[in-house]
């Protein structure tokens, strides 16, 4: 007798609507009517809107005249060339762990143009808290590949970003579940504390939403108007749980008004627009605008990890729909239709992104492995006295078998 | 009788006692179609249904206060958190709320809800999802945490779990879900709560382990039985409320201990049970009472993972230092 | 350098909003604007409204035609008698405190009418899971005056609600903010779930709603479309932080949006409309309608709790200027101007009243202590055989001194 | 020197090291204009102003959090949760982050932060305001968990819990807020952590005790020694990590040992240390090590919260016990 409400899809802006655009002359609707019958005792307060940004249609063809950053050839190029590169890695990564030479790894398949807005669209001195699948952004900010290997193959070294990049001060993938997004308003304070022009971008799934700690955070940013943009990347699902039965609310962007701020879409398979509206928001924070909230829609094209089987919960026939949609076969038609991109560039580039995703995989294979003792390491600055015996005796031991 | 895992007896369990009572419910996340991530769930929503077998949205407080609610209403409600290093964000619902409405409303208002999730490491899994929560919920009052070591007990315990009248933490070995069978039969009959069991009987030594430590313990048993040394071990399995007694026996028949865990050293469990030794069987001991557990570090990640989880080599050192004192 | 965005009180709509009535005509702008410009990329996909209901203005005057029930002399004059009831109740509870009688408590006065609108609108099998100001409603659902004093004093028997009244299946208060919300979700499921036709009213303060547990409750409850209505009692303050500073929303009832539910504001000082707004959710719910949510606009006219001395944070002025919206004297004009209320009816309420509230401090203060070793009695169903010992420990040693 | 109360001396360590070191914010609810809920944060406003004062939404998960967001960037965040029993939703942030990202990093970024809360009953405060959250933290590796018993220590160690580079919960023993004063002198001189005090030499038992039971326990010893007893008292102070040799050393002078503590019993801290001596200092021991802790039940309301916690009577009835078993 119990059933959803939301099965239906009435009033829902999913996923599924980023294939079919809206027309535009339509006025929308309030989506949520008011509880009781408009009568003479009932005024109208306050009026919130959700907005929707796209610039290429999935066949590539534009929807609306691009920004000027897009029509520059060396930026539109490069974007392209992080998305390609990405998608290299992640196909060696899942080879690896296929093959036993990786743990768990979150594939990030489908949701590239994502990482490459984010990555284009901060400045080096930003801090960027991602959740566990941005590794464009993150390879935009300077973590090597072996890294991303060397965390999901169960290795501490793998957070440890490289001095003198942008991601030495970002924070490492975050697995438990939207707990690392509050840590944003921590760092935003800080920055405004110290009168920093430097924006913090907090990034999540669809899933994460529903946690109090991502609202603990989008309840409070706008408290004392920190340059914050809170990413969603709606990806349709939560492991097996559609984004549509997460949430009663008919989309995540809405979720912002919660707090007060601008909550808005973007079709995040599209990166152009992901990249306008993420530079949109951050410049909008880096200027005192305060907080925002990003719903980017896309889709998980793989499965949730190397451990999961979406072909336990998922048509078939959702996936094929959605590669339709995807973001790097966009792109390129994009670039190719602007004179930006051949086929003699397309090889290059392949060949290129193979040959370093190879070598990360070297680089992470060779990787010698730390010290039994080097679990007490990094536990306090100063391993407490009383803390000796068990570094002592794990030292003496010497390895132990069973790594990965 | 079947031939059956660890992990296929939680199911046996759940899809028992839902049959056998229809005020059984489960809930979760990505338990129903997916059947939950190491698949307790398997066929339970085909068997009877998305109203009584409830996919959550990702929210784990949440988990925790639905199951609450539910317990208050009659409906027994059994939750999956997908994994222990995310049951920290039910403490605070189990602490302020499970254990206390009874209490608080005299018992107009009670909680008969069990919290399930796996628990420890061993399989390589990716960050924080291999920590041992037993000692957080067991220094909860008014709570029970049970923890069973084999298929045979993981049915008849979790049986016992659903149908306890207060709120059950019900933590699985993962490391043990798949590793071996064991005959079981679904006839429905629950193991006792409360009370730990003697999983082998022998005169030199007690050692003490509940989870997936058992394993090892019992291998570690073994290698003494080979080597002239009788061990009794003894499965805690309900590690709250304590049954001291039983160890407290065994102890003073052997004079020697030895209490193995995963759980981070300092404040687990096994001091608990050694500061029990300390009160009242401090006249019975030949020898020190020897804890191997966690070292005090956070688990490490998957290529670490071995040097933090004592094995059979630690169990057997701390053993033959017991021996050194006081001989046999 | 930092400054509170909110500070400002521009596009809010906050408890003193009340006292000066939207004008009608005037439609409401969207309160959140897009982080981008409206381009031809962009297109508006959804729309939120929130609506405000009043029928009484501050002076006891009208300001559209009241509902059936107010119009009932014998209701209206039941709810007027279990406001006064319950402030006469409150004065005498902080008057017991006072004088070292009863522990830290939480008074209700300027809040009254939300209470009794719960009490009046919510059905007898309905379940209420209350915050801890909410005694008009326990009081009409049953619970005895002494057992609040009970409570407040110290002893757990105040939450043992008798049986045989509506109460006996309502929550207790719940001191740990928020925590009881979600509750609600499995309250009502397990509703759902049984095929009954009960509602759950689960209601809290403005800062109740900064908490983690309260959005897990308000974004899941439509997924399961349950029956429950979450009720905001907007005061103006958590403690000491005023309920403009609490959030970045505009207002509290946008909340719901987060969880794609009704969000709407009524006038708590107002008891006609609060009670017409929350029959409205109530029997909505009932019908199968869903979840929704209110927020009472309200004022706290007495400090946090006796614990509290507001002069340290709020200005007089501030508490001067509430006092004119109080919902009694308002009530009050309005029932004289319908002829259904006298000095006469005054004065033997007030007099009535009294001794109610006498009786139950003498009742509470009668209390025999309970037994040392009753902490063990309601632990668990059956005291388990290792804890014995403690129990006989402290029944062997007896009353120990310290009790209030 | 001034002579102050216990919660003077926290407001005082505050106010000190924030004019010392500019880095240093606090934040949490009704801290600002309000002072706290307790008073702690008194004047603080005033002095230092809304950016490094800041009243936080009424959330904990978030007060938690974002002290971890601003120790990342080198802001030493002092957070105030305002009573024990809502440190709970802390617990995850803690556990999972505050007490990782140091190790995560690899030493890149890390949370210099004290999270402050008043601990433990005895003021007749309504429910869920006087829990013991000591044990709860001290099992989370990677932290430190401190006690003060008095003024001086609160000051002195309070200022050492700031500067520290790791995170520190921070546990202000509610009862003697004001019970008592102390001259403190503000010199800026923190007290050492990971290290018990010695707070009255003895010579035929050891009590070992921290925060509000520390009082009672100084009253016990005064009462021993009318009877001619002579008490060691040792100050655990912090927590976690434990100094256990301080204790060992004192136990093997006196050979007798009784634990008072005011949190729950099973699973308690109280437990730990008799483990370390039932490993360590068996050879010592006399007599059983008693441990006086508050019953396996919640914090009662405050008619009965006096039945729950630690008196005189209990500590002298346990101790009476250890001389009946091995006498002087
Ligand atoms: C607190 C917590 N609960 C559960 C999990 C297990 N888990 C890992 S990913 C995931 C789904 C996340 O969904 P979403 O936020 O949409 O991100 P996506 O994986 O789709 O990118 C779950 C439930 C977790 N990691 N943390
Ligand atoms: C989790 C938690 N944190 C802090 C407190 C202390 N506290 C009690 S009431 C209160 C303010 C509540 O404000 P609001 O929700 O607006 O309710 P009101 O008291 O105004 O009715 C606070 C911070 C608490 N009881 N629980
Ligand atoms: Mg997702
Ligand atoms: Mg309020």
């Amino acid at each position: 007798m119990l059933h959803c409400a939301n099965s239906s899809g009435k009033n829902r802006v999913l996923p599924s609507a980023i294939a079919k655009p809206a027309a535009k002359a339509q006025a929308a609707q309030p989506t949520v009517n008011p509880l009781t019958e408009l009568s003479s005792a009932t005024t109208k307060v306050a009026s919130y809107d959700v907005f929707l940004t796209r610039y290429l249609n999935p066949d590539g063809s534009l929807a609306a005249e691009p920004p000027a950053f897009a029509k520059d050839r060396d930026t539109a190029r490069a974007m392209y060339e992080l998305m390609v590169r990405t998608r290299l890695f992640d196909k060696k990564a899942v080879a690896l762990q296929r093959t036993g030479q990786l743990g768990t790894y979150a594939a990030v398949l489908g949701q590239e143009a994502i990482g490459v807005a984010i990555g284009h669209a901060l400045a080096a001195d930003d801090i960027f808290i991602p959740a566990y699948r941005e590794y464009a952004a993150q390879f935009a900010r300077g973590v090597p590949m072996h890294s991303i290997l060397q965390y999901w193959g169960g290795d501490e070294r793998g957070m440890a970003y490289p001095a003198g990049t942008p991601s030495h001060h970002d924070f490492p993938l975050s697995v438990p579940i939207a707990t690392h997004i509050p840590h944003a308003i921590g760092v935003a304070y800080a920055i405004k504390l110290k009168n920093e022009r430097r924006v913090v971008l907090a990034s999540c799934g669809d899933g994460a939403t529903s946690k109090g700690d991502w609202y603990e955070a989008v309840s409070s940013a706008k408290v004392w108007n920190l340059p914050i943009v809170f990413l969603v990347n709606n990806n349709g699902w939560a492991i097996s749980m559609p984004s549509h039965r997460q949430t009663g609310a008919q989309n995540y962007a809405q979720k912002g008004f919660a707090g007060g701020i601008t909550g808005e879409q973007v079709d995040g398979n599209d990166v152009i627009a992901t990249r306008a509206v993420l530079s949109a928001a951050i410049e909008r924070a880096r200027d005192g605008g305060g907080p925002s909230l990003v719903e980017a829609l896309t889709y998980r094209l793989h499965d949730h990890t190397t451990a999961d089987d979406a072909r336990r919960y998922r048509p078939e026939a959702e996936v094929t729909a959605a590669w339709e949609r995807c973001p790097v076969k966009r792109y390129k038609a994009y670039l190719e239709t602007a004179g930006f991109w051949s086929q003699a560039d397309e090889d290059a580039l392949i060949a290129a992104g193979t040959a370093a995703a190879e070598a990360a995989a070297q680089t992470f294979t060779a990787t010698q492995p730390q010290a039994p003792e080097a679990i007490f390491d990094h536990l306090y600055e100063t391993l407490p006295k009383s803390m000796a015996w068990q570094r002592e005796e794990v030292r003496a031991r010497g390895p132990v078998g069973g790594g990965h | 009788m079947p031939n059956i895992t660890l992990i296929e007896a939680v199911n046996l369990a759940m899809a028992s006692e839902m049959r056998r009572d229809p005020s059984v419910v489960v809930l979760g996340e990505d338990i129903g179609r997916n059947g939950g991530v190491f698949r307790a769930t398997l066929g339970l929503l085909d068997e009877f249904g998305p109203d009584r077998v409830i996919d959550t949205p990702l929210a784990e407080t949440l988990v925790a206060a639905m199951a609450i609610g539910l317990s208050t209403q009659g409906i027994r409600a059994v939750a999956e958190i997908q994994f222990s290093g995310f049951m920290y964000p039910c403490v605070d619902q189990v602490v302020n709320h499970a254990t206390r409405y009874r209490n608080r409303t005299r018992g107009r208002l009670t909680c008969p809800m069990v919290i399930r999730a796996p628990n420890g490491g061993g399989i390589h899994a990716p960050e924080h999802h291999s920590e041992s929560l037993e000692t957080t919920f067991a220094h909860m009052p008014g709570l029970r945490v049970v923890a069973p070591s084999s298929p045979a007990r993981a049915y008849g315990l979790l049986l016992a779990a659903i149908r306890d009248p207060d709120p059950v933490i019900f933590l699985e070995p993962t490391r043990l879900y798949r590793l071996f069978k064991q005959p079981v039969e679904d006839n429905g009959e629950a193991l006792p709560l409360d009370t730990c069991f003697i999983d082998r009987s022998g005169s030199d030594i007690t050692l003490v382990s509940w989870g997936a430590m058992m394993h090892d313990t019992r291998v570690a048993a073994d290698q003494l039985a080979a080597e002239g040394i009788s061990a009794e071990i003894i499965d805690v399995a309900t590690i709250k409320p304590l049954d001291l007694d039983t160890i407290l026996e065994s102890v003073a028949k052997t004079g020697r201990c030895v209490i193995i865990s995963e759980s981070a050293r300092a404040g687990g469990w096994a001091s608990e049970i050694a500061a029990g030794l300390a009160e009242h069987g401090l006249l019975t001991l030949f020898a020190p009472v020897m804890r191997v557990a966690g070292y005090d570090t956070p688990m490490p990640l998957a290529k670490q993972e071995r040097v933090y989880i004592p094995d059979v080599s630690r169990i057997l050192h701390e053993v033959r230092k017991v021996f050194d004192l006081a001989p046999k």
